[in-house]
């Protein structure tokens, strides 16, 4: 069973153009690695969001967010604080503005269990001792001392990660954790992650725009663009043969570590914003492929192909070939 | 279109030697750059590699007249690049030797001026008098960095992050500069966006024969784009060489540290969290580093 | 960031007044204080021709007069008419508030810039200087100018300005600073500008929208502590009217039931620092809104 | 507010760079005060005409009275020589004789003193506890009619000068109703407690909506800000949330503006105080300037400027409590 599964989530804000999230489909299990990839505007961290029950201020919302068979859409203060403090927890992309600036970390890292759980300073502290250095922070009872701004970037993404582990979570939404950090720091971090998820069984939801590092560090990916999810496959075979052809465009835009460079083929125009809308498929108006008269409606949301899940109206002509071999000298706009 | 290029008497369009600068602190001093040099031919193309606190950004700066070195000299085409600078022409020489594109495409334009305006300023500092001439030239920068009339009369609060990036791009064409200067000019930008910017600058490189030092973090991307690539670690220089043999066989554990950071498939970031506590601490000074 | 805004932003910019003037304005509420303003600058210009008698001049036989045809408003103990004080006393009421501000305003810009772009010991110094005027409350220095050189307006007024200029001063410090390090000013340096035009054509222009909304705001501040000083007859004296010197006369008054002659002219008060204050905060808002 | 990623030099060294800055703070404060009373003292010499007449204008004085005077002067000695006999007398309490009371400067001061420290006294407590509390109201119950009335009242209230506000609290609640006294300062503890409320009242108001604004504002800011999120998405009830974290870190903004206010708070009571005709140091002043007592206005000024410095610095002392990040930089701006 899934430890967290959307099923159709539509999040619509009034004065918006498009709903910020349409008929979101995901789950992770316990043990998984589960990454969600998108451009900016493209609704991944609301929808890491919405797996703590975390939503827009004044959204309308449809479908249902489970976690361990909790819907979140509509739930309680007393259930969400049930889900938030002992099943999913979420790191944040920025650890120094996600950190009060004026409070001590151990102030920080005992908050929850004293406050909701109700444990003595004592025992909290010593929690969360024990936290700093399952997080591999060399000094805990120092750091517990510290404040945010005398410790480094990389350093505070840990005591992040030790608060969320504070509740003994099962599911893990990871928000661009690494996006802030240097390439070397970011490395650690993920080694981390991975580490924590083994040890622990953690379901771990990695939300990022650099399809490269999920591809690298997850099972299964969940490619997004204007707030739909456009494919889903294992890491693998999102790699070697993507379906969609935003994925593929994705993949061909960043320059190759190794090998005989080519000139990159990137996806022509700019992400959607939040004030535009599509008729039909959002990506048409970016699309090589795209074609007048069939991707003017609404794709069909994720059918099966091959060993993922595709949306997009040409999948079964676009096959990998097609898609691999995009015309290396295609024109930029 | 094409820039004052001198002909090929072997002179470096850029020469950097000695170059250092230290900040103070509350602390103490902390060194952001030590003893850095190299050279650049004409044409040529650099990558300036580092994370963040490597002093990569204060270079950048250094070569703009942004900021004064405490020692060392920059030579542009054989003349020393005047460490201050007084008097119209001297500071239109500066400008005509290095300009730069920043990182943030938000705030690096003007914002109350149109993108048109923007580049008719620049024009006109550098001495295009009349207007038609002025607007024909804006015309033609536009078209280079793929822009037309709508992002002309547009302010920068109108564009994309890509739009106004190139918008900068033209600004810094605009003085028809040896050499161009890119500090982080792609990392703030979506990955689609991103590449599209790579591939103008490719052109522009190719098209107009101007010399790119390309500050990154981002190893791919100085592959792409440069000859040769220099890693910088806490100010100082790492490793220095064809870009295309740093990849394949770093010789500085620092540079290896740096290339097996970089995600892909079978990637293993446990090895790599070991590798780089192994890493030798750099005999650098001080120890706290610069926010850049 | 609301469609509206997108969508001016993605018009063409032109140079039509009214177009101009429309966007000053805001809410019903925007355009009611400004109305209101409107009305006080025409009443302070035209006063002599508006107001019906001559409020120096009282008949001890009206003493306490009720509002009639006669006199619209009545007449205090002295027997003047409360209307004609009302609008003649806009002159001083107004005049020597914007005397405080504009001066305030144009030697806080040229001070803050001026620390700001040089930086360093000057900064500092001159950080200290501010500091020690922030200490002397405009009310007491106006105070301790009257002591010095008597009751009356000037003395005050010249006074008030110096005590408004650190105000003015520190925030163009803060907002020069803050632009100062933002790439497009760097570029402006870059392109060959000279540091005059950087700071005056390229960082000023940004600047003064937040400067004029806080000088509105401080309008309002003047207005207040100028009529507090003649509440305590220390500014404007009698017979030339004031708002604030009515309400000191009209004191007794209040204490004998008619207290018409006080209420007016402290109604006129609130309502116009009212109006400055909502216009003020709402150009504030707007500058706001622009950065966002 | 300082950057974020500013970073205090020595770790864990935080006592000696504490000790230091509050050094180096009360060394600028003394100097602050050195050239304060410098500049008040020479003030005289700016008025038209000899200091002489200038100091018994208005009066026909004796030539014994004359000679008083230059002796006390020093109008003999060079000018630094007269200030510093100036201010060994200040700061032994001696500012000079008052021409209007027939008695030392000091003794008519300190004899008007408590009646003003009671004034401002009751007019910090309203305006802490209506201008956080309301402020505090209008940010969390942002956009609903509770806000609208807040910044209403915030709009009228600034525009209200207090000496409206006194006349119109006299007329209603002295005058007609006869809730209150309307003059003097009262016999007894009671009494003048009685008394004071009222002007307390009309000092208050402006002071009350200025602090209200800033506490809405710096409320509003910190809501928006990713630890608050961050705390939210861990579990920590709202009411939790609001106390420790916006309300916390809302307090900077809120305790350095208040502390700016102080020196307008102190110059009001002079219109407060002649409204109400109470006894206090502010009418003092009033008195004195109109009946030309000069060294009664010198005294009086300094006393506020040296109650503002020292009030600032107090704040500036204390504000590493409110903000660590600031400890090593020494100043809160």
């Amino acid at each position: 069973m899934a430890l967290l599964d959307i099923d159709a989530l539509s999040v619509t804000l009034p004065g918006m153009a498009r709903p910020i999230l349409d008929r979101i489909e995901l789950t992770v299990a316990a043990g998984e690695t589960v990454a969600l990839v998108g451009e900016s505007g493209s609704g991944k961290s609301v929808t890491a969001r919405a797996a703590l029950g975390l939503f827009p201020a004044g959204a309308d919302l449809a479908g249902r967010v489970r976690v361990e068979d909790i819907d979140l859409v509509g739930a309680d203060a007393a259930r969400l604080r049930e889900v938030r403090t002992g099943i999913a927890a979420m790191i944040f992309q920025d650890p120094r503005a996600g950190i009060s600036p004026v409070r001590r970390i151990g102030d920080f890292l005992t908050e929850a269990l004293r406050l909701v759980g109700g444990w003595s300073r004592a025992r909290a502290d010593a929690r969360a001792a024990e936290l700093l250095a399952a997080v591999g922070l060399p000094d805990p009872e120092r750091h517990l001392r510290q404040f945010p701004h005398e410790m480094s970037g990389g350093m505070l993404q840990r005591v992040m990660i030790a608060a969320a582990l504070c509740g003994e979570p099962r599911l893990l939404l990871c928000d661009e954790p690494t996006t802030a950090l240097d390439v070397a720091t970011q490395a650690e971090i993920l080694a981390l992650l991975g580490r924590l998820r083994r040890e622990r069984d953690l379901g771990l939801l990695l939300i990022t725009h650099d399809i490269e590092l999920a591809a690298a560090s997850c099972d299964r990916i969940y490619v997004m663009y204007a707030g739909r999810i456009v494919e889903t496959a294992t890491a693998d075979e999102l790699f070697a043969r993507p379906r969609h052809p935003y994925t593929a465009g994705l993949l061909g835009s960043s320059p190759p570590q190794e090998g005989p460079l080519t000139r990159l083929a990137p996806i022509p125009g700019a992400p959607m914003s939040l004030l535009e809308s599509a008729t039909g498929c959002a990506f048409a108006p970016r699309c090589r492929f795209a074609e007048p008269g069939r991707c003017d409606q609404a794709p069909p949301v994720l059918e099966p192909h091959g060993a993922g899940r595709v949306a997009c109206h040409r999948a079964d002509e676009l096959e990998p070939p097609v898609l691999a071999h995009l015309a290396p000298d295609s024109e930029d706009r | 279109m094409t820039t004052d290029v001198t002909p090929h008497d072997g002179t470096p369009l850029i020469e950097v030697s000695g170059l250092r600068k230290t900040y103070r602190t509350g602390t103490g001093e902390v060194v952001a750059v030590e003893d850095l040099s190299f050279s650049l031919p004409v044409g040529g193309a650099l990558g300036l590699v580092g994370e963040s606190g490597s002093g990569k950004t204060t270079t950048a700066r250094m070569l703009l007249g942004l900021e004064r070195p405490d020692a060392g000299r920059i030579m542009v085409r054989g003349t020393p690049l005047a460490e201050t600078v007084r008097g119209r022409a001297a500071r239109l020489a500066r400008a005509k030797a290095v300009q730069m594109v920043f990182q943030d495409p938000y705030l690096s334009l003007d914002g109350r001026l149109s993108i048109g305006a923007t580049l008719d300023g620049v024009l006109r500092l550098h001495g295009v008098r009349d207007p038609a001439a002025r607007s024909a030239r804006i015309g033609e920068l536009l078209a280079q960095v793929g822009l037309g009339p709508r992002e002309a009369a547009t302010r920068p609060r109108g564009l994309s992050g890509g739009q106004r990036q190139r918008a900068a791009i033209a600004r810094a064409l605009a003085v028809e500069p040896a050499l161009l200067v890119l500090d982080e000019a792609v990392s703030a930008l979506d990955v689609s966006v991103q590449a599209q910017v790579l591939n103008l600058l490719a052109d522009i490189r190719r098209d107009t024969g101007i010399g790119l030092i390309f500050v990154s973090h981002d190893l791919a991307v100085v592959r792409y784009l440069c000859d040769e690539a220099l890693v910088l670690h806490r100010g100082r220089t790492v490793e220095h060489r064809p870009v295309g043999d740093l990849l394949t066989a770093p010789a500085d554990p620092y540079t290896r540290l740096l290339l097996a950071s970089i995600p892909r498939p079978g990637w293993d970031p446990e090895h790599i969290a070991r590798q780089r506590r192994e890493l030798p601490a750099p005999a650098a000074a001080g120890g706290v580093v610069p926010s850049e | 960031m609301s469609a509206v805004t997108l969508d001016s932003a993605a018009a063409p910019p032109r140079r039509d007044p009214l177009r101009r003037l429309r966007r000053l304005g805001g809410s019903w509420l925007v355009n009611t204080c400004l109305v209101i303003l409107a009305v006080f600058l025409v009443v302070a210009l035209a006063a002599p021709w508006l107001a019906p008698q001559d409020p120096r001049f009282g008949a001890l036989s009206e003493t306490f007069a009720d509002p009639g045809a006669a006199h619209w408003l009545g007449t205090d103990q002295g027997g003047h008419d409360t209307f004609s004080a009302l609008i003649e006393g806009t002159r001083t009421s107004l005049f020597g508030p914007l005397a405080v501000v504009v001066f305030a305003t144009v030697a806080g810009i040229a001070v803050g810039l001026f620390s700001a772009w040089r930086g360093g010991w000057v900064d500092a110094a001159i950080g200290r200087v501010l500091d020690i005027l922030f200490a002397f409350p405009a009310l007491l220095l106006a105070i301790l100018a009257v002591a010095l050189f008597g009751k009356g307006l000037t003395a005050p007024v010249l006074a008030m300005a110096v005590a408004y200029l650190p105000y003015t001063a520190r925030l163009v410090r803060g907002l020069a600073a803050a632009e100062k390090s933002r790439p497009y000013i760097a570029a402006y340096r870059v392109q060959g500008h000279s540091p005059v035009f950087v700071s005056v054509r390229g960082l000023l222009p940004n600047i003064t929208p937040t400067v004029l909304a806080q000088a509105t705001v401080n309008f309002g501040y003047a207005l207040l502590d100028l009529a507090a000083l003649s509440f305590l007859g220390l500014g404007v004296q009698p017979p030339t009217p004031d708002w604030g010197s009515m309400i000191n006369q009209g004191q007794s008054a209040v204490l004998q039931e008619r207290p018409l002659s006080a209420i007016v002219p402290a109604l006129a008060i609130v309502l116009v620092v009212v109006a400055f204050n909502v216009v003020g905060e709402h150009l504030a808002d707007r500058v706001a809104g622009r950065d966002a | 507010m300082p950057a974020a990623t500013r970073r205090s030099g020595g770790r864990g060294g935080r006592g000696p760079a504490l000790a230091l800055a509050a050094l180096r703070r009360l060394a600028g404060m003394a100097t602050t005060l050195l050239v304060t009373s410098f500049l008040v003292f020479s003030s005289l010499y700016l008025a038209p005409g000899d200091p002489v007449s200038f100091l018994v204008k208005g009066r026909s004085p004796s030539p014994q009275e004359l000679d008083t005077i230059r002796e006390q002067y020093g109008f003999n000695d060079p000018f630094p020589v007269r200030y510093w006999h100036w201010l060994e007398g200040v700061l032994q309490g001696d500012f000079g004789r008052s021409y209007l009371f027939h008695q030392g400067v000091g003794d008519v001061v300190w004899s008007r003193l408590p009646a003003s420290l009671l004034l401002i006294g009751v007019s910090m407590l309203l305006i802490a506890v209506f201008g956080v509390g309301a402020g505090i109201v209008g940010a969390l119950r942002r956009g609903t009619w509770a806000d609208s009335t807040v910044l209403l009242m915030v709009t009228v209230g600034a525009a209200v000068p207090s000496f409206v506000a006194a006349i119109l609290l006299r007329s209603v609640f002295g005058v007609q109703l006869g809730w209150f006294p309307t003059f003097g300062n009262g016999e007894g503890a009671l009494d003048r407690l009685h008394h004071v409320v009222l002007p307390a009242i009309a000092l208050s108001v402006t002071f009350t909506a200025l602090v209200t604004r800033v506490t809405r504002t710096a409320m509003l800011d910190e809501l928006r800000r990713e630890h608050v999120e961050v705390a939210l998405s861990r579990g920590i009830p709202r009411r939790s949330v609001i106390r420790r974290h916006v309300l916390r870190n809302a307090l900077g903004p809120i305790v350095t503006v208040s502390a700016l206010l102080v020196s307008g708070m102190l110059v009001s009571t002079a219109l407060v105080e002649t409204a109400f005709g109470m006894a206090g140091v502010g009418s003092l002043l009033v008195q004195a300037v109109s009946q030309q007592d000069f060294q009664v206005v010198q005294a009086i000024v300094l006393l506020v400027v040296a109650a503002f410095v020292l009030i600032n610095a107090l704040v500036d002392l204390l504000y590493p409590l409110i903000d660590p990040r600031v400890a090593a930089q020494g100043s809160a701006r």
